[in-house]
């Protein structure tokens, strides 16, 4: 019996079902309230899943396993958050724009994206893997240029598909000398490959090529600079989207590569890769400096986080699996947190820095929600992103990456700073002019409780890591 | 004709395709620069499935998708500059730049 | 018998008592109930002591430790301990101390009654009683550093005692910063001598011999020496503790200045007991002193030029305190070097016939001065048929101090003589008879100004002698006519312990009528100066139209210029200034370089950040070929 | 049983409280105050009972060998995929700085009664303040340690940039990111000691009795030593210090320099040293030159500072200097006398800082220049800051004086001629302090009163309350300094074992 086939069935029929609603009603509140439905179903069945240890294959190309599993609730968790945010911007004005119009293909389309993430999880050859990337990557370009009335938005959408098009060229040549090299498309032959013939050019290059196209989608050094226009310029909710969700496709693309094919040749991609790391993560922290506008500042944090999150790869398999995935729980919850909270002050304000001044008069629980993400973003004990950095370091240990972590730690000085800023300017500075009234909707406030709560509470109640220790380990 | 001068070609293309890329200031230039290293890549699969590979259907069924997903992307990027184009009212690269530090 | 040795801490907690009491309950809401309660508490201590002493003396003159229990342990054979070490020389301090205390105690009733804070000051002064017993009957050098520094928080407390008045406020800070920093000379000594010794315990160090030491070495961080030269230097280093405390040349500039303290304070710390407390020190440990020759070498010569130094200084001055603050300082000069001179009997003899004729003197100070309201004696003269009473017990004292039979003073400058004599010092002994007669000179010359001619100022109703302050006064008179006779018992029992003095035996016996005579001579001499029909008072006290020598003496040499310069300039304007400037701007600029490198690093990510779309295909292009060299790829 | 589970609740409480004030709108200053302030007491009075406890039981079994005894010891599985445990237990030192802690965290609440606008929060971030700091003395896992020591620099800079004064932005965030650049140290080194011990043990006592490759100790002991030190403000990590405090409201200056700046040298006490002694021995001669600055001219610097809080700053650089100059020695004694001046330090300064923002809130200077006369119109902090000034100048009778006497002794014992050198010159800088102790209280109490301070008034019944407790701490270590010093042997027995294999 196929059950383990339900959950990415499910998925991939919704999106359509969405669709359809829209059409056959008068507004999109049913469809969001299906879309709601859909991804509790598919959570719970995804979580009643028995899986053995052995991964659970479909006619050879799909595979479910329990480290897919877990990655597939954290991908549904995302989008999840990610319609809920999005539900204000079709509500509203935000952040001086125009509201956003046709919820339901908004949601279908970041379902797709996150089907495209089943994909890469579930790809037993280099073909669903390719396809899961671009089915996951795709959307995100539409959603980028979701607003057609907002010109940035317009913008923001062409450079981000004719750069990611440009990393999609770089991937398909890099796959394309992957399968010259093995001549196969099978990952695991193309492990055996590997593992008899370490240094061949053909599959250096294929590596590189790789790394580099996937270095795009994981803002990466250099690769970044799309980056801050693209979050700055798109909308608000799918930069929360593209932070989160997307960001966690491409890892978990680099993870089937790194702990997949190239399982062979990891001892010496750690160099490779320890550089990477570093240079992202320094880069992303400089960057956010002297920001003032909170999506382009969320868009270096991105990039320092991605830096970290390469530092995990660096360990053996199954550490870097669990430390990612946990990283991408808190992460997850955090950066969300952190986007209602600027959903909530963009809504008659613009999403700068100056907006949040006098935040913590005008509501005190919103200035400590705020608080809570930015620390727990940072990584200060004892919010569940301290606990998260905690692993990915600790994985990387395992490898005696002392000098790669001591170098991260520092770096999380820099950080510390930024984030700093964004309580600074909710705790101390003084607003010029008294603030427009804040507006915060009921969803918006129990979403901003239980995410500040679970922030507060995973790292340090042992029972999330614990289990997702056991489950990839 | 040779493996080798199949991927010599391609290389070709795909550096013939990244100098349009930097040459061009026309968005539709540069997405036929794309679609040219996109499909030096295709290339490389055709030639190395008829060569080489093991598997040599996998190559050629390979080449077919990343011509559909390409195709695919080309429409949405071709939607976006559109739109665009009715902000700007032009497709120069120059112009665009609203969204800088 | 053994009821009072039993009895023996309360010596020391009922002035401990006192000043709890005074400063947590009384204060300066009952100022007068804390001066009783403070000095009855002291009277019974004096009366303690009293009957140890005495009672003791007769049956038990030995060295003996009453009572002592651990303080802190450091290792298992090393320890500090607290204790009271009765032998005959923390006895006699022990009485010195308990009956001045009692006295002067007695004396400020009266003489502090109109001051509102007076609760204050009886506690200030119980807590000094304490501290200074507890210095005399320390039985290790611990203890010792314990209690000493203890007094010496208790003078800058007294000295600084009227804090609104800017003078006092930075004497005592003066007093306290200059004795600090000897005493921290002392705490090295300390630390070196315990550890190569082992112990703190006087018993220890004064029974060592250099030999056992000769042959093992120590690092003192500059150099190795061998462990009997760390001793040495060791011993050094303690007595500069006692060289600040006594106020020797040339860290004596404080003690004068403390003079801006009631006067009752400087009867009591800087005339008889505090300022001894080097002379103490050194007596404590003569044993280990006296292993090292170039020490005494140097008490001796630093005693002789403080005591002639200050004499001649003393000779100028025109603030009755002041003179007497020389004095005192001239005096201790002669107890050190009777030290050095290793007339140990009659420097302890010395400390104990001068504790009650300076106390005398400063108390009679304070009776003048309270008086005339003025400190200085051009307005001062003629006070002595209003204070017939003080006017005759200053004559014992000045007589005392100044040498002349039968007086206590004469006795043990006479022992002091001989002791510079009989051990080969011609030099010092003259320069101490010069001293001796100088000392006179000044001596009479305040006694003339204060108590001869004419009243140089109007009164509107002179205060009558009262009993509170008179009777003091009477009884050190007492005690200086007597003390002198006592010099029988100083020289069977104030021997020093463990150690045989060289004893010449040579005998002098023109001495004691040189010293008289020139003594006699300078009174006379003053006499013509100060007091005789002819005298030019006026002018004499007038500092201005004086020969140049004459101005640089009675501005006591510049040295109170030569500390603010080294200290304020150069100390604190110089190195401190420069440390400062040194945190400030080159750590600072460190740390203001290291955020400044950061936010251009910043800069420059962020001009990259140019949102030209070429531009960006670019660095996917240049991203590709920079990891291709730089990525450590086996290609 | 009762002493685990109270041992707990000293961490546990102060958090409890927090959460129950929540819902108390925060209109009603003076109920949250007063839960506050008696969860403050309650846990200062359990710390009392277990100090007292604790130490009779350490003086029934003496301790043996390089194994630390702990009481009181909750150990549960905690993190168990990286097999770090919620291990935390009691020994003299660790108790000690607990009840230090408690009785700086008490008076730090009665200090801030009139905290004014927002004093919910305030009180909140005191009491998470507290729980840090008590939860790094009392774990013995260092995954629990660095959770615990990290958390309190981001309370600091809310705390400061909240309430601060004058630059408090500035102030606090180089307080806090300086910090914090010392935990990036400790952590990285921390993952080193996990990995390289082989046993994959977070637990302090098991690490302890393996010996770590010489090679990983060379390189790890110094930046261990120097990411502790940075709390401890070691040269040239102090500056961080002068202008934090500055910034901070009077309770944070409280309790950043008289509790959290001893966290870095416990740190060092009992992680880097215990752990690491063969690195400790090869590196500490060399590190000790930096004390230098600490000790001998820190104190300078304090002379020419005009601001009370400067100056007070310069005083905690300087006095921190001989707990580190205690620690680089290495010797029994030596040690002892950090442990001793690290209680001593924190009682002195806590009362240091209480009083210069009692004096403060009253005259709305700092400057002493602009002061005068002050002893006539606030007697009794008046008299509190001379008390604490002759304290800080290591008068006998005070704790100052046994700790710094007990480090003299000790680093002397050490041979090495630097370690002589720096003793020498640390005893001869005592006079140093004297200097800008009684400059500072001489120009702000004695002489003249300026007419604008006619109307302020003298300490009220809480500030009284917090000056004599902190004054009978200092003078009951000062006089009994004895049974401390024993308690403290207890637990300093196994770090000295170490050090010798």
């Amino acid at each position: 019996m196929n059950a383990f086939l339900i959950p990415d069935l499910l998925l991939l029929l919704t999106p359509f079902l969405v669709i359809a609603i829209r059409i056959f009603t008068r507004n999109s509140k049913p469809a969001f309230i299906f879309a709601n439905l859909s991804f509790l179903v598919i959570f719970v069945f995804l979580n009643r899943l028995v899986l053995g240890d052995e991964p659970h294959i479909f006619f050879s190309t799909w595979k479910v396993d329990r480290f897919g599993v877990l990655m597939r609730e954290i991908l549904i968790l995302g989008a999840f958050l990610g319609v809920w945010f999005a539900k204000d911007y079709f509500d509203h004005r935000a952040d001086h724009k125009s509201k956003l119009t046709q919820m339901a293909e908004y949601i279908a389309a970041l379902m797709f994206a996150t089907f495209g993430g089943f994909a890469v999880l579930s790809a037993t050859e280099l073909l669903t893997l390719f396809l899961g990337l671009e089915i996951a990557t795709v959307p995100m370009y539409a959603l980028t240029a979701w607003n057609k009335t907002d010109p940035n938005g317009s913008e923001a959408g062409t450079k981000f598909i004719l750069m990611g098009s440009v990393a999609t060229a770089f991937e398909l040549f890099g796959l394309s000398y992957l399968y010259g090299f093995a001549g196969t498309l099978e990952l695991s032959l193309i492990a055996d490959a590997v593992a008899q013939n370490m240094h061949s050019p053909l599959l250096w290059i294929s590596v590189l090529f790789l790394i580099c196209g996937i270095g795009f989608k994981l803002t990466l050094f250099p690769f970044y600079t799309w980056a801050p226009d693209v979050y700055d310029g798109a909308p608000t909710p799918t930069t929360a989207v593209l932070s989160v969700t997307s960001k966690l496709v491409a890892v978990i693309f680099l993870m089937v590569l790194i702990f997949g094919p190239f399982a062979a040749i990891h001892s010496e991609l750690i160099p490779f890769l320890s550089l990477l790391a570093a240079i992202t993560l320094f880069v992303g922290n400089l960057g956010a400096l002297k920001q003032n506008r909170l999506r382009r500042f969320m868009a270096y944090s991105s990039i320092s986080q991605a830096g970290y999150i390469l530092i995990a790869l660096i360990g053996p398999e199954s550490l870097a699996r669990g430390a990612v995935a946990y990283y991408f729980v808190v992460y997850t919850i955090a950066n969300y947190l952190a986007f209602f909270i600027f959903g909530v002050i963009g809504r008659n304000r613009s999403e700068t820095f100056e907006s949040l001044r006098g935040l913590s008069k005008q509501s005190p629980v919103l200035a400590v929600a705020l608080a809570v993400a930015a620390f727990s973003l940072a990584g200060i004990p004892p919010l569940a992103g301290f606990l998260g950095k905690f692993f990915l370091f600790y994985s990387a240990a395992e490898a005696k990456g002392y000098a790669l972590i001591l170098f991260a730690v520092l770096n999380n000085v820099i950080a510390l700073y930024y984030y700093i800023q964004l309580i600074k300017a909710a705790w101390v500075d003084e607003p010029e002019t008294e603030p427009e009234p804040l507006a915060i909707t009921l969803r918006q406030k129990v979403v901003i409780i239980v995410l500040m709560i679970g922030t507060l509470t995973i790292g340090v109640l042992p029972f999330l890591n614990t289990n997702i220790f056991r489950i990839v380990g | 004709m040779t493996l080798q001068n199949c991927l010599i070609l391609a290389f070709l293309l795909f550096a013939i395709g990244i100098w349009g890329l930097l040459r061009r200031r026309h968005l539709i230039g540069m997405l036929i620069s794309i679609e040219i290293m996109l499909n030096a890549a295709n290339i490389n699969f055709i030639a190395f499935s008829y060569f080489s590979a093991k598997d040599s259907t996998a190559g050629a069924l390979f080449s077919l998708f990343a011509i559909a997903v390409t195709a695919c992307e080309m429409a949405i990027a071709l939607a976006i500059i559109v739109t665009m184009y009715r902000r700007h009212h032009s497709l120069d690269v120059n112009q665009l730049r609203d969204l800088h530090d | 018998m053994t009821n009072i040795l039993g009895y023996s801490y309360w010596i020391l907690l009922l002035p401990l008592l006192g000043f709890a009491v005074n400063a947590l309950v009384l204060g300066n809401r009952f100022p007068r109930a804390a001066g009783i309660v403070s000095t009855l508490l002291t009277g019974g201590a004096a009366v303690l002591t009293g009957i140890l002493v005495f009672g003791s003396f007769g049956t038990n003159p030995q060295a003996q430790v009453l009572w002592e229990f651990p303080f802190l342990r450091f290792s298992e054979t090393f320890a500090a301990s607290m204790g009271m070490l009765f032998d005959p020389l923390s006895a006699m301090m022990l009485f010195v101390v308990t009956v001045i205390s009692t006295l002067v105690h007695i004396y400020s009733l009266e003489y502090m009654k109109h001051d509102p804070s007076s609760g204050r000051f009886f506690a200030f002064l119980s807590l000094f009683t304490f501290a200074m017993l507890g210095l005399v009957v320390a039985t290790n050098l611990f203890q010792m550093f314990f209690f000493w520094e203890l007094v010496g928080i208790s003078s800058y407390l007294l000295i600084g005692f009227w804090y609104q008045k800017p003078s006092a406020v930075s004497a005592s800070k003066q007093a306290f910063i200059l004795t600090r920093f000897a005493d921290s000379f002392f705490l090295l000594g300390i630390v070196l001598v315990s550890y190569i010794v082992g112990s703190f315990d006087f018993a220890t160090i004064n029974s060592l011999s250099l030999a056992d030491f000769s042959n093992s070495f120590i690092q003192l961080g500059i150099a190795e020496f061998s462990k009997a030269q760390g001793l040495a230097i060791g011993a050094l280093f303690i007595f500069i503790g006692g060289w600040g405390k006594s106020a020797l040349f040339p860290m004596h500039i404080w003690l004068p200045n403390a003079m801006e303290g009631p006067t009752p304070v400087s009867s009591i710390i800087h005339s008889a007991t505090m300022v001894v407390a080097g002379v103490y020190l050194v007596a404590r440990l003569f044993p280990f002193f006296m292993l090292h020759e170039n020490i005494l070498q140097l008490i001796l010569i630093l005693g002789i030029v403080t005591a002639l130094f200050a004499a001649v200084i003393a000779c100028t001055q025109t603030d009755i305190k002041r003179i007497l603050a020389y004095s005192t300082l001239s005096q201790i000069g002669y107890m050190m070097f009777a030290l050095g001179a290793l007339g140990y009997t009659a420097s302890v003899f010395h400390v104990f016939t001068h504790a009650f004729f300076k106390c005398m003197l400063f108390l009679v100070a304070g009776a003048v001065i309270h008086q005339v309201h003025s400190n200085y004696l051009s307005s001062m003269g003629g006070l002595r048929k209003k204070m017939p009473w003080t006017y005759v017990c200053a004559l014992i004292a000045c007589l005392s101090i100044s040498g002349i039979p039968p007086f206590s003073g004469f006795f043990s400058k006479e022992e002091i003589f001989l002791a510079t004599l009989q051990n080969g010092h011609p030099v010092v002994f003259a320069f101490a008879l010069l001293t001796s007669a100088l000392t006179a000179f000044y001596m009479f010359r305040m006694f003339f100004l204060v108590f001869h001619g004419n009243a140089r100022t109007q009164f509107e109703k002179p205060v009558k002698e009262s009993l509170l302050m008179t009777l003091p006064i009477v009884i050190l008179a007492i005690f200086t006519v007597i003390s002198g006779f006592e010099k029988n018992i100083f020289a069977e029992y104030l021997v020093p312990p463990q150690v045989t003095l060289p004893h010449t035996g040579a005998h002098f016996p023109w001495i004691p009528f040189a010293a008289t005579a020139l003594s006699l001579a300078a009174i006379i001499l003053a006499g013509i100066f100060y007091v005789s029909p002819r005298a030019q008072i006026a002018k004499a006290l007038d500092e201005d139209n004086r020969s140049r020598f004459y101005k640089i003496v009675a501005h006591k040499f510049y040295f109170d210029e030569i500390y603010y310069a080294v200290v304020r300039q150069f100390l604190l304007g110089g190195i401190a200034a420069f440390l400062k400037w040194f945190d400030n701007v080159v750590i600072g600029s460190l740390v203001k370089a290291a955020t400044f490198v950061f936010q251009k690093a910043g800069d420059a990510v962020r001009a990259a950040d140019t949102g030209y779309l070429p531009f960006y295909l670019g660095t996917l292009i240049a991203g590709l070929l920079f990891w291709r060299f730089l990525g450590n790829l086996p290609l | 049983m009762l002493e685990t589970l109270l041992y707990n609740s000293i961490w546990i409480l102060p958090l409890l409280t927090t959460l129950l004030c929540v819902p108390i709108p925060r209109e009603k200053e003076k109920l949250i105050k007063n839960v506050h302030l008696f969860s403050g007491f309650l846990v200062l009075g359990i710390a009392v009972y277990l100090t007292i406890q604790l130490y009779f039981l350490s003086l029934a079994s003496p301790v043996q060998g390089s194994v630390s005894v702990l009481r009181f010891v909750t150990e549960l599985p905690w993190l168990q995929a990286i097999n770090a445990h919620y291990f935390i237990g009691a020994d003299g030192l660790s108790m000690l700085m607990v009840l230090l802690t408690a009785v700086v965290v008490f008076t730090g609440m009665l200090v801030s009664l009139n905290i004014g606008k927002g004093s919910k929060e305030f009180f909140a971030l005191i009491q998470i303040l507290g729980t840090s700091i008590y939860g790094v003395f009392m774990s013995f896992d260092l995954v629990l340690f660095f959770i615990f020591y990290e958390m309190e620099a981001v309370c600091m800079y809310l705390m400061i940039a909240g309430w601060g004064s004058g630059k408090k932005d500035y102030g606090g965030k180089k307080l806090t990111l300086t910090l914090a650049l010392g935990s990036a140290m400790i952590l990285a080194v921390f993952f080193g000691i996990h990995v390289e011990s082989g046993i994959h043990s977070w637990n302090i006592l098991e690490l302890a009795q393996v010996k770590l490759p010489e090679t990983f100790q060379m390189w790890a002991f110094p930046i261990l030593f120097m990411g502790f030190a940075v709390s401890g403000s070691l040269f040239p990590f102090h500056f961080w210090s002068p202008d934090g405090h500055s910034a901070a409201p009077t309770a944070v200056s409280m309790l950043a320099a008289g509790v959290m700046m001893k966290m870095g040298t416990y740190g060092i006490l009992r992680i880097a040293i215990y752990l690491m002694p063969e690195g400790a021995r090869f590196a500490l001669p060399y590190l000790v030159y930096l004390t230098i600055f600490n000790v001998v001219l820190a104190a300078f610097i304090a002379v020419r500072h005009k601001d009370l809080k400067y100056i007070t700053a310069y005083s905690s650089i300087s006095h921190l200097g001989l707990i580190f100059l205690g620690i680089a020695a290495l010797t029994p004694v030596s040690l002892r006398g950090a442990a001793l001046q690290m209680l001593s330090h924190g009682f002195l300064t806590a009362l240091f800082f209480a009083a210069v923002g009692m004096i403060y809130s009253r005259t709305h200077t700092r400057n002493i220049l602009e002061m005068g006369g002050l002893m006539k119109q606030i007697p009794f902090i008046g008299v509190a800051f001379v008390i604490a000034g002759f304290a800080g100048l290591g008068l006998p009778g005070f704790s100052g004086f046994i700790a710094e006497i007990t480090i003299f002794i000790g680093s002397f014992e050490n041979t090495s001629p630097v370690f002589r050198l720096i003793t020498i010159l640390a005893v001869l800088s005592i006079t140093t302090t004297a200097i800008y102790i009684l400059q500072t209280a001489n120009r702000m109490l004695n002489g003249a009163l300026p007419g604008r301070f006619a109307a302020i008034t003298d300490a009220g019944p809480g500030e009284k309350t917090v000056l004599v407790l902190l004054i009978l701490c200092l003078l009951g270590l000062g006089l009994f300094p004895a049974p401390v010093s024993d308690f403290l042997d207890s637990s300093l027995a196994p770090i000295l074992e170490n050090l010798k294999r």
